[in-house]
């Protein structure tokens, strides 16, 4: 049915498209706001519409990258314009296309001035986020990596709260720090892959930045270098996740920036640090991650309690949600640094898990928000009884946020710590005080906001949510709830890469598994 | 004095100097800003008197290339510079150079 | 005769010459803008022929186009555009004039030690190189449109973008508000 | 029994047909018709399935049926606690075997009464098709915890009750209070279930399934794979236990997780009858009887068990003497019950635990409602001080609750009778002194339900004028559970008469004891004198009771004298009264200490992490050009200055420099060029 996506390139039609949507918006009139934004929503939902055809037709069982696009970019110093997916970066590419609908269906009413620059900027933006989970060169990976930081620091700048220069440069200053100590590890690689730099020997391979070859190459880079380059991208990625102490960006990035863009940062960027410990860290640099994953994990679990405890200290809903962050991706990165499958399946799934949840979370603020202007949780009250329906979707995604089973967050969560309990009991216990401490948190927001008398005049007339904001908010619903009931798709997809992974960081899965599968072969294929 | 006639580069290369240094004298001192103008055009085309010495002297096709080019922007900037003072002439009724000191510390 | 003949080049030279620095001393010493179009306009046709000389016969012509032509007449609208009594200047040379001269006797003392010791070697005949296209002699003008349309590609089209950019924003500057 | 997956199902289609699809379209009589429909469809589905599984060749070879709806979590190949790797997988399925047939019918039983009987009582209500969608949902989730055949189905239900209680707790929730003890209950109730995790992990960890078959079958094979030394210093076997009794003393209210229950009887009372009294608190019961084989192979687990239900069966039936809610004494009078189940499960009798489990469904289920029914009638009125001499006007309400009474007392051949003594004879076999704190507890139990029976229903009237011209009989929509139960009440025990000598027709221990694993510390029996005594004793305790409750509140003397006896003790009163301050202790550290480490945090946050380390490094680069700033300002323009005294013309030159004269500044770009072609041309020639 979808055959003809082998036909183009796929990939690249789907990256592309937004940016070609941003072009065509340059030339329409910016007084037309209203067919500006049908006209961008329209873009973003093509574009989701033509990604969605890579989950029918892409193999799980076939090869690991697929819909591959290779052409030569700048042969002087070996960079190719690399284009594929793996089932991880599939994930993540839907996650972002829908997002990218949604938060668009989100602003419609949100933003009401220069709409034309925000349209522009957010498809940008589309583009950018998308590239970086294609992108199979490293140099590729990192211009896109960059380009989408600019869009986001003016949308944030722009568009956002009062205090949004602030944020807006310290999201700026902050990734940018962290990209170019990022950049300095790539180049480690790179040269040590070539003709090698300042007194180390290369390995005299053709100049590259092709992430495949890298991944070939990870035994034979010496432990010392493989740390010194592991802490590189460490900075870049963890910068990213946000992974503790280097979460204080988020919140203040949350809190300014506008609804679509609060979505699009918590969705999709944050997962680009997650990302880039699964596709490069690990991989690549499997001594290093040996040699720091205690201090990996720690960081992990001090997230996890910390961005939970901080959280419940919140008098502002955005500020809550965006320190509940801190504590979910904390669960993420401790299930990638369990180092087996189960870990990463569910880090990855929780990956997945907290785009829709939290995406939807700060959707639901972006709501009340429109209607009161207002995001302190004290202003509320009693919503319940004026808004039954938004209660009532609040409270699934909270559900959700917090792991419940049945919904998307307990697989993750569950997956999570069963594989962190494997490698190390203590582990998961500590990280399960996490859950409780969620529950306490997003419980304490819901009932003050929702429940008790109705004692603020101003929210007497709120009106319950419209068709829009159903329209947007119902996909995830439905998401949360098929992920919490039926995950195995997901898992199937993830099946192979995260074997690929594992494989590569751990020599004793690799060994048993290879063995298990020559002495009873061919069992348990679907 | 027979070296003197043989003209070579070295003739041009003086003469490309000559013209170089009546063009800066011009534009510094002058103080018609239409005049400035023209001196700018004088220093340009002295360089252009270098490529083509050079090119020759050389044999080498591309400072004939280059001097095109050379042309080309002096083109542009004259048109963009006689733009310039075509608008300060309305907003000053004036072209004189320090009648326009927005630069001034 | 023999002389001439022998010399006929370098007397067009110093010839021209000549008449290149004096139209340039007049750009820059006549209080008549008109008049100092005019002698710069000698100025470019001198260094025209001069080009000539060295066997641009191409760019020479380019430089009678659009020097002579293009930008001669710009000027010359400019100047009729704006008000005669305004043009003339209340104080021909600003308050430094003298300073100026020095520090142009200055570069002229550093492009003197600069020229002197070296010599050029110059080639006898007109080189190869500036009419022959891949190896057969065909003329200037194809040998520049060779190079330029193929090796230059690039920057010629960038030169015409410029070029447009500078016409726009001509365009833009001369408008009334 | 093909169908078995239908009956969680049902409720929740039901949940989905009243919350998303219909909502009120078809008003108050379609709501509750699909609500208590699709709870009756699951009762009928679930009849069925246990006939079914009676009749089938599974049960007579004593083996499960088990039913896989499809792979859950298919969660990947990870390293055992053996050094293999297994492919951890969930799957999504269900499980029937004598242990669920109980429970399945108990559920679905007392649940599709308490949905009869909300009919009538939630009909004044608002939100009343809110009630019933949430009421559904919860039906949902206790079969999944009662039907599910691996530990994470069972806890899908364990959350997802944990929720719907969260929600009905919270009903009410334009008021302050019932929405603050929904939540304590969810978090107090979510403490647990880290542990209950916790135990999960360990078993997926070891055995690489959560499957209670194959677990179950493994360990049964081969004991000593749980017996090796663990974490800690535990056993496997411990350390599992343990954890599982910490998620079940969340759930069932025992001590230390226990002070959420009372709170939450800020729910609307059919919700405290089902919820909070005959389904979802006995989960932590089940879950233990559940895993009985790993109970069996961890003595120290089991001793603490044993302890834990001892010391909170006394600890609540003392509080409930001192309290004047009735709904408040029914709660402590559950924690107590409750307490009497781990009592047993503690010291082996897990059939007794189940068997006590089912009468105190019946019982306790119908003194909830009586207890609704009384508050009904008082238009909300909860304080006992302001009942008395209800009997005449709720005549059937009294009798049930009289018969309600009796059972729990532990009166002669009511069901209570039966279940609490066949507790008391396996702890007396087991441990003597338990058995005291059993006996005693009991004593307390007839003691304070006949006071609650006395001050409600007998005695002057001491409430309002108005109330008392509301007063009447609960509509034939409520008396009907209520006399269902009560039947309940007084017959359920009968299935379990004890064994008496050669005369063995105790059914109900035959049933349940097929799921009872006979691999280490089981039951002791006592012998037939020795458990025909224990039997006269504890009717002689409960009598005493009942003797108690009679001199000091029974008869027309109204409260006077029971006020003259709690005077007397001041101090143990004031401190019954106030639950002991289990609840000031828990707010004065735990939660008050979690409070000030996020607030505490948060300054650390926005203080030291982003104030001293990001803002400082801001700092830091702000402060080096201010401090570049102040040599300028003081070291070079001072050196400026000392120039400017010394020669005002030089000073004036250099701000001529400054003139915005494009002429000017062409110059001294020309000496500056003239400079640069200088050094370049002739320094450069030179070298």
């Amino acid at each position: 049915m979808f055959d003809w996506i082998h036909n183009i390139p796929i990939l690249s039609v789907v990256t592309y498209l937004p940016l070609v949507g941003a072009l065509l918006i340059l030339f329409m009139n910016k007084e037309s706001g209203g067919s500006i934004r049908r006209f961008a929503t329209l873009v973003a939902f093509v574009d989701f519409l033509i990604s969605l055809p890579l989950w029918f037709e892409f193999e799980r069982t076939g090869e690991l990258f697929q819909f591959r696009e290779s052409a030569s970019w700048i042969p002087s110093i070996g960079v190719r314009y690399e284009f594929g997916i793996d089932g991880i970066s599939l994930l993540l590419v839907l996650l972002t296309t829908l997002l990218g609908v949604i938060s668009f269906l989100s602003s419609w009413s949100a933003i009401g001035e220069r709409e034309k620059e925000y349209y522009i900027f957010m498809l940008l933006l589309q583009t950018g986020m998308l590239g970086v989970f294609m992108a199979m060169d490293f140099f590729l990976f990192y211009v896109f990596w960059e380009v989408m930081l600019v869009p986001m620091y003016f949308l944030i700048g722009i568009w956002g709260g009062p205090r949004k220069l602030y944020a807006a440069i310290k999201f700026f200053l902050y990734t940018l720090v962290g990209s170019v100590v990022m950049l300095l590890g790539v180049l480690a690689l790179y040269f040590y892959n070539s003709s090698g730099l300042l007194g180390f020997e290369g390995l005299g391979n053709p100049r590259t930045f092709a992430i495949l070859q890298f991944h070939e190459i990870s035994a034979l880079i010496p432990p010392s270098m493989q740390w010194w380059i592991f802490l590189a991208f460490f900075v870049g990625f963890a910068i990213k996740v946000p992974m503790f102490p280097f979460h204080t960006w988020l919140p203040d990035a949350h809190v300014e920036a506008p609804t679509a863009g609060s979505v699009i940062l918590a969705g999709v960027l944050l997962k680009m640090g997650t990302y880039g410990f699964v596709r490069f860290s690990l991989p690549i640099l499997p001594e290093g991650t040996r040699a720091l994953l205690p201090w990996m994990v720690a960081l992990s679990l001090i997230g996890i309690i910390y961005g939970a405890l901080v959280a419940m200290a919140q008098k502002d809903m955005k500020k809550l949600v965006a320190y509940s962050s801190v504590s979910h991706l904390g669960f993420v990165m401790l299930g990638i640094f369990a180092l087996n499958s189960a870990g990463l399946n569910g880090g990855i799934l929780q990956m997945i898990n907290h785009g829709l949840s939290t995406g939807a979370l700060f959707l639901l603020v972006g709501v009340i928000y429109e209607r009161r202007h207002t995001r302190m949780i004290a202003d509320y009250g009693g919503l319940s009884s004026k808004m039954p329906l938004f209660a009532t979707v609040f409270l699934i995604i909270t559900m959700a946020s917090i792991g419940l089973p049945t919904l998307n967050g307990f697989v993750g969560e569950f997956t999570i710590l069963v594989g962190a309990f494997s490698r190390t009991w203590w582990w998961a216990l500590v990280g399960a005080i996490g859950i409780v401490l969620g529950a306490a948190y997003m419980l304490w927001m819901f009932q003050r906001v929702f429940f008790g008398p109705l004692d603020n005049p101003d929210n007497e007339d709120l009106e319950d949510l419209n068709k829009r904001e159903l329209l947007y908010l119902m996909p995830l619903v439905i998401l949360c709830f098929w992920i919490g009931l039926y995950p195995k798709p997901f898992f199937a997809i993830l099946e192979k890469p995260v074997d690929y992974i594992v494989r590569r960081v751990d020599a004793d899965y690799a060994a048993n598994v290879d063995v298990a599968a020559v002495t009873a072969p061919a069992e348990v294929s679907e | 004095m027979s070296t003197l006639l043989d003209v070579g580069t070295l003739h041009y290369l003086v003469l490309s100097a000559l013209l170089f240094l009546i063009g800066t004298i011009g534009i510094v001192v002058r103080r018609n800003m239409i005049t400035v103008l023209m001196s700018i055009e004088l220093v340009l085309n002295s360089v252009n008197i270098n490529l083509i010495a050079f090119s020759f002297s050389h044999g080498d096709l591309t400072g004939q290339i280059f001097a095109i080019f050379t042309i080309a922007v002096a083109a542009g900037e004259a048109a963009v510079g006689l733009g310039i003072l075509i608008a300060l002439f309305r907003l000053r009724q004036t072209t004189e150079l320090d009648q326009a000191r927005e630069l001034s510390g | 005769m023999d002389f001439l003949v022998a010399h006929g080049s370098s007397i067009l030279f110093f010839l021209f010459a000549l008449a290149a620095v004096i139209g340039a001393l007049g750009v820059v010493t006549l209080r008549n803008p008109m008049f100092g179009a005019v002698s710069l306009l000698v100025t470019f046709l001198c260094v025209a022929v001069l080009f000539l000389l060295r066997h641009a016969e191409f760019v020479a012509i380019v430089q009678i186009f659009v020097y002579g032509g293009g930008i001669m007449v710009l000027f010359l609208f400019v100047i009729m555009l704006v008000d005669q009594h305004q043009l003339m200047e209340s104080d021909k040379y600003g308050g430094h004039w003298w300073l100026a001269v020095l520090a142009a006797l200055l570069l002229a003392a550093v492009f003197i030690t600069a020229f002197l010791p070296v010599s050029f070697a110059d080639p006898p005949v007109a080189p190869p190189a500036f009419s022959n296209v891949e190896g057969v002699a065909r003329g200037n003008s194809e040998a520049i449109a060779w190079s330029l349309y193929r090796q230059y590609l690039l920057p010629f089209e960038i030169v015409s973008v410029f070029l447009l950019v500078a016409m726009i924003g001509a365009v833009v500057l001369g408008r009334k508000q | 029994m093909r169908w078995l997956w239908l009956i969680p199902v049902l409720p929740f289609l039901g949940a989905f047909l009243n919350g998303v699809v219909l909502r009120d379209r078809l008003g108050k009589k379609g709501v509750w018709m699909v609500a208590c429909g699709s709870v009756l469809a699951a009762l009928l589905v679930s009849v069925l399935a246990i006939s079914g599984y009676l009749g089938s060749e599974q049960y007579s070879a004593h083996e499960p049926f088990e039913q896989s709806v499809y792979e859950w979590i298919p969660a990947g190949s990870m390293g055992l606690d053996d050094g293999s790797f297994a492919d951890v997988s969930v799957e999504m399925g269900f499980l029937l075997d004598p242990l669920s047939c109980v429970m399945l019918f108990v559920v679905t039983f007392v649940g599709f009464w308490i949905h009869w009987f909300s009919v009538g009582y939630m009909d004044h209500e608002p939100g009343f098709q809110r009630y019933f969608t949430y009421l559904n949902l919860f039906m949902g989730m206790m079969l999944m915890l009662v039907l599910g055949n691996n530990y994470l189905v069972t806890f899908v239900g364990w959350e997802g009750v944990g929720l719907c209680s969260y929600l009905l707790i919270g009903f009410y929730f334009d008021e302050e209070f019932p929405p603050y003890a929904g939540r304590k209950a969810f978090i107090v109730n979510r403490v647990g279930d880290l542990a209950f995790l916790a135990g999960m992990f360990a078993l997926v960890a070891h055995f690489g399934t959560l499957n209670y078959e194959k677990l179950f079958g493994t360990i049964e094979a081969e004991p000593a794979l749980v017996q090796g030394d663990y974490v800690l210093g535990m056993t496997l076997a411990t350390f599992v236990t343990l954890a599982l009794f910490i998620g079940a003393t969340g759930k069932s209210a025992q001590i230390p997780l226990h002070v959420w229950l009372p709170d939450a009887m800020a729910g609307p009372t059919p919700v405290s009858a089902l919820i909070h009294a005959a389904t979802m608190v006995t989960a932590g019961v089940y879950i233990v009887v559940r895993s009985n084989v790993l109970y069996q192979l961890a003595h120290g687990t089991s001793e603490l068990v044993a302890i834990i239900g001892a010391l909170t069966a006394i600890f609540a039936a003392t509080i409930g003497l001192a309290q004047t809610d009735i709904k408040k004494v029914l709660a402590y009078s559950t924690v107590s019950q409750l307490g009497y189940m781990f009592l047993a499960c503690g010291v082996g009798a897990y059939t007794a635990a189940i068997f006590h489990l089912m009468t105190h469904a019946f019982f306790k289920g119908l003194m909830f409602l009586g207890s609704g029914s009384v508050i009904h009638a008082m238009s909300g009125e909860q304080d006992m001080r302001k009942m008395g001499g209800l009997k005449e006007h709720l005549p059937w309400t009294y009798r049930t609750f009289v018969a309600g009474t009796l059972a729990i007392a532990g009166a002669p051949l009511l069901a209570g009778f039966f279940s609490k003594d066949q507790i008391l004879a396996a702890t007396w076999a087991d441990h003597k002194l338990l058995w005291v704190v059993g006996l005693v507890t009991a004593g307390l139990t007839a003691c304070y339900m006949f006071r609650l029976l006395f001050m409600t229903f007998h005695g002057p009237f001491r409430g309002s004028e108005e109330q008392h011209h509301h007063l009447h009989e609960s509509p034939p929509s409520m008396t009907i559970p209520l006399i269902v139960l009560a039947v309940g009440a007084v017959f359920s025990g009968y299935v379990g008469i004890p064994k008496l000598g050669s005369i063995d027709i105790n059914v109900f221990d035959h049933f349940v004891g097929q799921v009872v694993a006979h691999v280490g510390h089981g039951e002791h029996h006592a012998s037939l004198g020795i458990e025909l005594f224990l039997m006269a004793l504890s009717v002689v305790v409960a009598f005493a009771g009942w003797w108690l409750a009679r001199k000091y509140y029974g008869g027309d003397r109204g409260l006077a004298e029971g006020e003259r006896w709690a005077a007397k003790f001041p101090t143990v009163h004031r401190w019954l009264f106030n639950k002991y301050y289990v609840d000031e202790a828990y707010d004065a550290t735990a939660v008050r200490g979690t409070w000030a480490c996020a607030r505490g945090l948060f300054r650390f946050d926005s203080k030291f992490i982003d104030g001293v380390l990001v803002n400082g490094s801001r700092h830091l680069t702000v402060g080096i050009s201010l401090l570049s700033g102040f040599f300028d300002k003081y070291f070079v323009d001072g050196l400026v200055n000392l120039v400017g005294v010394v020669s005002q013309s030089g000073s004036r030159f250099f701000r001529r420099l400054q003139t915005g004269l494009v002429s000017q500044y062409a110059l001294v770009l020309l000496i500056g060029m003239a400079m640069l072609v200088w050094f370049y041309v002739v320094v450069g020639l030179r070298r």
